[in-house]
This record gives structure tokens, C-alpha cells and sequence, in this order.
């Protein structure tokens, strides 16, 4: 029996399996669903050429926050995942990368001291080996349970990205949806060239905050990634079928030939 | 024992006595917000000879909410930067209650920027609830000047010092918070989101502020025993706007004290030192393995 | 003088024959601004292999009147920055008429520094009547990021080399247009005001503006004996809108001759002479012995 | 007799050598009024520590327009400056600097080649003999009857703050009325401190070139130095009275004492 998937803005019933060839986007109106990390991976590395780093460590509790452990349990076994960013190394194209997916499905992607902890030891890797990095980022912003060890991941990370910045090796961010908070205040606005995904959210309040704060609607397309390329702070908009060309573009024409 | 210490010693108890108080959390978050507690204004006026306000980003506008300038403490130059919330509602009002948009942190940068030139040291003042979150702030990328901040900032040449001097919240407080030495006042907080936040998000009930702030640990001993920070401001007992005088002079103490140390360091060691701390935040025993990687890069970099 | 020698001299002046018509200087400013002429986009098509556009400017919006990307050119990749005036009238209100914001200079900036941290030459395809002389313009400080570019674009350590198409207008065309090599199209312009500008300026009379083209020395045979460019792109002779895939091949030759040579300088080198450059422009012979403390500076810092 | 001056703004009528003592400012209404070259360096410098340098150069007429020498020879003859910008060295309350002083009333203030040649060599000295530069401008903008060669200045004296950047060694602009065009797109908005003196125009084009692109009139304070504070272009509104102090205060803070 076919499974039918209805598209949030075309309406369309789709076939899943349909849906599923096509990378998870509606072919009636170009809508981004959801992308799991590993289907994410498959996409962009040369075939089985990814090797996980890290992947067996769990974050601890370091306030110990009643139900705190629980909560990550529950994820992890309904995700299959750690935590909520997976990094490793690949090909792309023939090309050594690094490359780091967050899960918005694990705990809506919140950085907690092992998710800033994984990622910035990606990019000084990346730095140190002279390989480009390339984080696809959903977040909606810090793990509030790590409370001010969770904010210290900001400045952590972005540390990492002014290492990597006094070398040659680039670093390139995709945004999907969403990408908000924490995460947005820090690594995921530092990109030496930053993509994003048709339609994602991205901004550093959420939409409810803010029209909390203003006490009206928020403009049509607010914080969308059209919105956030028309005010200057994505590179481009790219559909998710043509992530992997334009990834192999970038690295391809970042390469410094003598490395200083 | 001397008799000298002994009285030096009975004095010092004297003066705990007088100027600690042990609060609850929730009365802490209470008295940073209190309208009436000193600013950063005001702290300037008790700490440097002389001062000297500079306006502006150089690209978009000058944010009132945050105050930047040249500042003369014993004769030495330095840059300050910090967070204006204003002592009175109009005054609250013409700062956006501490809240910045990106041309406050874009300021800030500039600001720090020509400090490092100049190869002057850097004091940081934070009172905010937050940056501000409004549709010119978003539009504008509040979290790219954040970010850029952050970034920025933990490579910075010169000295940075930090005193969160009310509320420390979240990443607006850190945008100007990046730094070699994080004192707190002992009634200041610095957190990830207000208790309010918390209790509304993981509790579901915005009611359970206060119980919320009992397990944030987001107050001055708390976050001196996780060591988030290097030391603790003492106030007045009734609070730092009883005795403004009192904080200025231990924050003055502490300033010099910090950089007759820290303007010795070279440069490179300077910065190696701050990236090391930050990298260290919050990494599990595990993870502290891989500060190796983190050292080669520092070598060959710096 | 050998038979390949003479037919290769005749080949050479046919083809000068068909390619080159004396103008008037009016005639060049009319030529150079019409609606069908080349503009930056059709260029990167005849020229670069593959090309990506790259928006904003990180700080308040994506100028669509500045062009900026990532091109490869016979396999060698290069930033490209270059004003777009649209080929019709809806794609002319599209991107202002070419005239851009300070966000499109500060883009424009954003790129070339990229450009520099990945050692990618820069070439710049100049066509705008000058930078936007608005509201919004002025506010967020168009002088300010003009000014920053040609600072910025002074000491950048990769070989930019720039093109003016169509109209070289004034700050607005040198804001992309500070380089180590620099080249005119036949019918292109280039001058610190419009001729109607400085006919109602100088002439108090607007209507006089052939008579100021006249004197002005804007075109490129004048502008090449003033040693202001460094070469001339041959068009077609009735203009480059009839044959854009002939000056486009110059331009790319061009490109290709003078990367050769840049890319093998050394970057101290490179700057060293672009400075010298730019500070030999209108020196008098007395002024020009005052050259000596550039270099004394040059050495101190280079 | 006495002679009287009206005030353009509160429209008082101001005894001239009340208003010469006051530093040609309104005592009512603080209209900063135009302040003349040798004033200028007699309020900012230390007594007699001025020494100029090219005062004997002029300009050419690189492009030979008709009428451009005649015009320079009447602007000299009325002035009594060569061109419309005066160099040199002085102390400030005994801190060695190195001055420029643009004259509006020379040309409008306009830059040739003289006058970027003469800005560009001073920034250049103070880069080797570690020597603080300001400058006060004044400038209508490029001098069009050297055309190109009158735009070149903007990227020649901009090159040379590129070449001071690279040093410890600071400039400090300050802007007077008016300030505009290729002086604004070039070395005036590029000083490590930008002051202005109260109600200077401040601007790339024009007020007048603005109306006419805009159709509208322009809002009031429009490009005034208040304007351009609070846009985020200039530091600080300086008093002329309080002006030579609040430079002094800039020098002895902006001073390295290893000088790497
Ligand atoms: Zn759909
Ligand atoms: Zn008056």
C-alpha cells in the first residue's frame, strides 16, 4: 500500500516513496521537508566514503538537571543518534572534507557542550589538515539544560572559526531549516561562503519572540533564507539537488594551490 | 601569627561582615534588575580619571544602548565598552533597556578593534537583559554581529577584562564578554536565558521563576565553583547601589591588578592562554583529550 | 620580412580596419551609454567557464546594482565584481540604473577579501554613472564605504585587474576600480563628473555638455597618452553591442596576458607597485622627488 | 566703529571682534561660523610650534582648461594660501603632530592633485617619524577642472590611510562645514577618530544632487554632523573651544610606547 505525505504549503498528496527519490522535496512546489542526518550525508559524500569521528560520546549533565538524562535517552533511541550533530570526514567529488550535520530531530538541534565541543574540534582539524569544513546547521539554539555551559559553545565555536580564519582553508555553512538562536549567534554566521536551503528560518529570535516583542504579525517571508540573502547574510539559495555541485564549485575554486 | 596580620585579618572578617550577604538566586536576579543599581556610567565616573564617549559603527548607526569610549584609569588608556540601561524610565527608555541592536555589537567591534591597534587594554561593562529582538535587529543580522564578536574577540591582542555588573543574559551578554578575566558582581547573574525563559520553556510555567533560578546556578558563587569566572566583585550588603563607591573601588583594584599582570604577557601567549579557557568550557574528561589538536594549531598559528 | 610576418601585419590591419572607428568624445559617451551595450553579465558569459553569484554584504543587504562572484576562467578561478545597469528598462529600475548602495561597495569588499584570503585575483567590470546619490545612501555612509574600498583595495595582495565597459562615473566607478592593472573599452568613459555636470558646473550651462566631453580628456585614447590606463579593449567598429563576443575574447586575452605576470609576483611586490602607482597620478616633476619617503614607508612596511 | 555680523541662525547681530575672541562662534546660539586657515592652526597648535611644508608648490593645469589658471591666481590673490590645503608640523600641548588645514574659501575647498599630493605626503611622514596626523577638512570635493587626475586623489590619499593603518601611528579627521564629495569618499571618513565641529554638512552628494534625484525636500538636520553621529559616522560633535584639548586627549591615549 502506498504511503501518502501531504506537502505544508502545496497541499499535494505525495507518494512517499516519490518523495523519498526526490531528496525529500515536494516536486509539485519545491518545498524542503526535513532531511535525516544520514540521508544528508548520503547526499553529499562520494559513496561510503564517510567515516564518523566521535561518535560514541553522550553529554553529560553538568547541572544536573532533574529528568535532564532521561530526555537525552529518549532521543537517542528514537533518533539513533548521540547527540545532535554528527561529524566526520568524507570525499565530495574526489575531495577531502570535513563535514558536520546537526540533527534537528535530537532535542531540536540545541548545542549543548558536546554538539560545540564536536564541532569546533572539526574545525581546527580542518585547519590543521588543510581540508575544508562544511557544516550543514539546524538548531534551534542552545541546550537550555547546560545552561551557561551551552552559551560558552557560541564563543567556543567561533573561537574555532578565528583559527581557521588565519589559515587558508575554508569554511563553508549550510543553512537549513531551522537555524535559529546560539546557533545563529555564532559558527553558523561565520561561513567564509554561506548556502542555504529554499524556505529555511533562520535568525537569531525566534518568530514568536519577536512578535512578542512588537506585538504584531511578522512580515510575509520574515527570517526566511530569501529573506536573509535580500538583507545581505546568505551567499545563495540552493536546492537541496544541487547541494553537492555547488559544495565541489566551492572547494574546488577555495583551493590555495601553495598554501603560505 | 603578627600582630600586624592578626589585625589585617580581623579587619578583612569585619569587612566580610559588612559587605556579604548570602541571597537566594532568585533575590540576586532581582537586585541586578533593580532600576536603581549602578551602571556603567557610573562606574566610569568612580574608576577613570577621565573619559571620553566615541559614537558609531561606521556603517549603519550609533546604538545609545551601547556605550563605548577612551577612558584614563591611573593614567593608563583604555577602551571601555558596556551596556547603558538607563536609571530612570525615560532614561530606560532612550537605551532600549540595555537591549542592543547589531550596530551596538558592530560599535563595540570598532571600538575594540582600534583598542588592539593602540594596544590598549579592554574593560567590558555587561548589564542586559539580551540583544533586542525586533524586526530592525533581525534585519540587520544580530547574530552575525554576535557571532562576529565572538569570533573577533577571542583573538583580540590586547587584555580583556569583563565585569558583569547586573544581568548577564545570554548571547547579548556575551557579545561583549569575551575575554581574558569574568568577574561578576556578587548580586550580578549571567545565564543562558532568564529564569523566566526557563521556567516557560522546560517547566512550562512561567510562574516558576524563581524556582527555575534555584537550578540554573547562574549567580556569582555558582558560577565561580563551575569556574565561568575568575572572581567575585564585592557589593554593599544591602546591594552595589547602596555603596556604589564600594564596588567602583574593588572593581578599580581589580582592574589594576589584573593588568599590571596582563600587559606583561606577549601577544601570542595572551591569546593562546584565552582560546585554550574558552575550548575548555564545558568538555567532559573525556573530550579533554582532544585539546591537542587545539595546542598544534595555536603553535602554528601563533 | 618573412610571408607569415606580412600576412599576419595585413591580417592585423584588416582587422584593425573592422574594428576600430575614430569617435568624437561625445559620440563615446552616447556609445557608452547605450541600452544595448555589454554589460558585466554578458561578459562573465563569453569569458568564464562556469560562474556562481555571491550575495550581500554581511552587514545590511544584497545590492543586485553590485554583481560579485566566483568565476573560472580557462580553469583558473577569479572573484568578479561589476556593476550591472540592466538591458532594459525593467531590469534598469531592477538594479537602480547601476548606481549602487553602500551595501553593494561593501559587498563588493566582502568578496575582494575573500578573494585575498583564497589567493584569487579580482577583476572588476566598471559600468555606473556614479554611486546613488540618495536618502538611504547617504545614511548608511556611501562616502564612508567608497572610502574603505579604495583604502582596502589599495594594499589587497592579490593582482586586480579592472575593466570599465560602458560609463566609468566618477567615486561610484572607483570604489571597484583601484587596481594594478586597469583598461578602457574603446567607447568607454571615464571622468570624475558627467560632461552635463561639469557643463552646469563649470559652464553654467547644462546644454554644453559635447563641448565639455571635448575637454574633458574622458575617453580612452585620452585617458591612455595621460598614463591614467593601461591599455585599450578594441570593439567592434560600431560598437561593442554588435559583436560582444569580440571584445569580450579581448577582455579575456587581456586577463589571461596579465595574470600570467601578476600571479608570478610576490604580493609585497605586487602592492609596492600598485602603490606607486596611485601616488605618481598627477604629481607634478617637483612633487615627484617627494616620492622618496613612499618608498622609505613602503620598505618600513612591506 | 563697530562692525556687526548676523548671525545666519538666531539671526542676532554680533559685534566682530566679539565674535573673533568667541573663535568666530555665536555666542547665542553656537553657530560654529567659517574659521579661516592661519586661525585655525593659531587655535589648535602650540604658540609659534607651526612650521609649513610646500608652502611654495602650486598647481598645474594638467588638462590645460581655458581659464583655470587665471581662476587659481584670483583664489590665491583673495586668500593669500597657494592652494586649498596648508601643511606642517607643530606640537600640541608639546605632543609633536603633523597638520593639515583645508581652506573652503580657497576653490571650495577643492582637491587637486596639489592638495592630495600634500595630504598624502604628511600622513606618509607621520607613518615614518611615528608622528600623529590631523587633519580638518573642508571641501566641496573633487576640483573638476583636473578632472581625472582630480579624482585619483580620492584613491591616492586613501592608499596612504591604508599605509598608516599598517602602523601604530594614528589619524584623527575632523570635519568642519561642509564637508562633501570625493574629501568624504576618501580620506576624511577613514580617521581612527572622526570629530566634527557642530552643524558641519557632512555628506558624498550634495543636498541640492539629492533633492533633485529624490523630487522631495530633504528632512531637516540632513546630513549635519549631528546626523552623521547619530548614523554612525562620527565619533563625536566637538565644541572649536574644547577642540585642541579634546585632540590632546586623543593623542596621549592613542600613544604606543613600544612601538613594534
Ligand atoms: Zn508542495
Ligand atoms: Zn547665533
Amino acid at each position: 500500500m502506498e504511503k501518502l505525505v501531504q506537502c505544508p504549503i502545496c497541499h499535494q498528496e505525495i507518494n512517499a516513496n516519490v518523495l523519498s527519490n526526490n531528496l525529500e522535496v515536494c516536486p509539485n512546489c519545491n518545498y524542503h521537508f526535513h532531511f535525516k542526518v544520514r540521508e544528508r550525508i548520503v547526499n553529499i559524500c562520494d559513496e561510503n566514503s564517510f567515516v564518523e569521528i566521535d561518535e560514541h560520546l553522550v553529554s553529560l549533565n553538568p547541572l544536573e538537571i532533574e529528568g535532564y538524562e532521561e530526555k537525552l535517552k529518549k532521543h537517542k533511541d528514537k533518533s539513533n543518534l548521540n547527540d545532535a550533530v554528527v561529524t566526520g570526514s568524507a570525499t565530495l567529488n574526489g575531495e577531502k572534507i570535513y563535514l558536520c550535520v546537526m540533527a534537528f530531530d535530537f532535542m531540536g538541534g540545541s548545542m549543548g557542550a558536546l554538539v560545540g565541543e564536536k564541532i569546533t574540534k572539526i574545525m581546527i582539524e580542518g585547519a590543521i589538515n588543510n581540508i575544508p569544513v562544511i557544516i550543514f546547521c539546524a538548531s534551534g539554539g542552545a541546550r537550555m539544560q547546560e545552561g551557561i555551559f551551552s552559551l560558552m559553545q557560541m564563543a567556543k565555536t567561533s573561537s574555532a572559526v578565528a583559527l581557521m580564519n588565519k589559515t587558508k582553508v575554508p569554511l563553508f555553512i549550510v543553512l537549513t531549516h531551522p537555524t535559529t538562536g546560539g546557533v545563529t549567534a555564532s559558527f553558523a554566521s561565520l561561513g567564509d561562503v554561506i548556502l542555504s536551503e529554499p524556505g529555511a528560518l533562520i535568525g537569531f529570535a525566534g518568530p514568536r519572540v519577536i512578535q512578542g516583542t512588537i506585538g504584531q504579525k511578522l512580515p510575509e517571508g520574515f527570517q526566511r533564507a530569501e529573506f536573509q540573502r535580500d538583507h545581505g547574510f546568505v551567499d545563495a539559495v540552493v536546492n537541496r539537488k544541487d547541494m553537492k555541485e555547488t559544495l565541489s564549485y566551492l572547494i574546488k575554486t577555495h583551493k590555495v594551490k601553495n598554501n603560505e | 601569627m603578627s600582630k600586624i596580620e592578626l589585625k589585617e585579618m580581623s579587619e578583612r572578617l569585619s569587612r566580610v561582615d559588612k559587605y556579604t550577604k548570602k541571597r537566594t538566586p532568585w533575590e540576586c536576579v532581582k537586585l541586578s534588575r533593580n532600576i536603581n543599581r549602578p551602571g556603567v556610567e557610573d562606574y566610569i565616573k568612580l574608576i577613570c580619571d577621565d573619559f571620553m564617549p566615541l559614537c558609531g559603527d561606521r556603517l549603519y548607526g550609533e546604538d545609545k544602548a551601547m556605550l563605548g569610549g577612551i577612558g584614563l584609569i591611573d593614567g593608563r588608556a583604555v577602551t571601555i565598552i558596556g551596556n547603558r540601561k538607563g536609571s530612570n524610565l525615560k532614561e530606560n527608555i532612550d537605551v532600549n533597556y540595555g537591549m542592543s541592536h547589531p550596530e551596538g555589537y558592530r560599535k563595540a567591534l570598532r571600538l575594540a578593534k582600534q583598542a588592539e591597534r593602540f594596544n590598549r587594554p579592554i574593560i567590558s561593562f555587561i548589564d542586559t537583559p539580551g540583544a533586542y529582538p525586533g524586526l530592525g535587529s533581525e534585519e540587520r543580522g544580530i547574530g552575525e554581529a554576535i557571532a562576529t564578536n565572538l569570533k573577533e574577540f577571542s583573538t583580540l591582542s590586547v587584555p580583556i577584562i569583563s565585569f558583569i555588573i547586573g544581568e548577564g543574559g545570554s548571547g547579548g551578554a556575551l557579545g561583549i564578554g569575551v575575554s581574558d578575566k569574568l568577574y561578576l558582581l556578587e548580586n550580578a547573574v549571567y545565564s543562558v536565558i532568564t529564569p523566566e525563559g526557563f521556567a516557560s520553556i522546560l517547566m512550562h510555567d512561567p510562574s516558576k521563576a524563581e524556582e527555575a533560578a534555584n537550578i540554573m546556578k547562574m549567580t556569582a558563587q555558582d558560577l565561580l565553583e563551575m569556574e565561568i569566572i575568575h572572581g567575585i566583585i564585592k557589593e554593599d550588603k544591602d546591594g552595589a547601589h547602596v555603596n556604589p563607591e564600594f564596588s567602583a573601588s574593588e572593581i578599580k583594584k581589580t582592574i589594576n591588578k589584573d593588568l599590571n599582570i596582563l600587559t606583561k604577557k606577549k601577544p601570542d601567549s595572551l591569546v593562546r592562554y584565552r582560546l585554550k579557557k574558552i575550548r575548555s568550557i564545558g568538555a567532559s574528561k573525556e573530550q579533554e583529550s582532544y585539546s591537542e589538536p587545539l595546542l598544534k594549531v595555536l603553535q602554528k598559528i601563533y
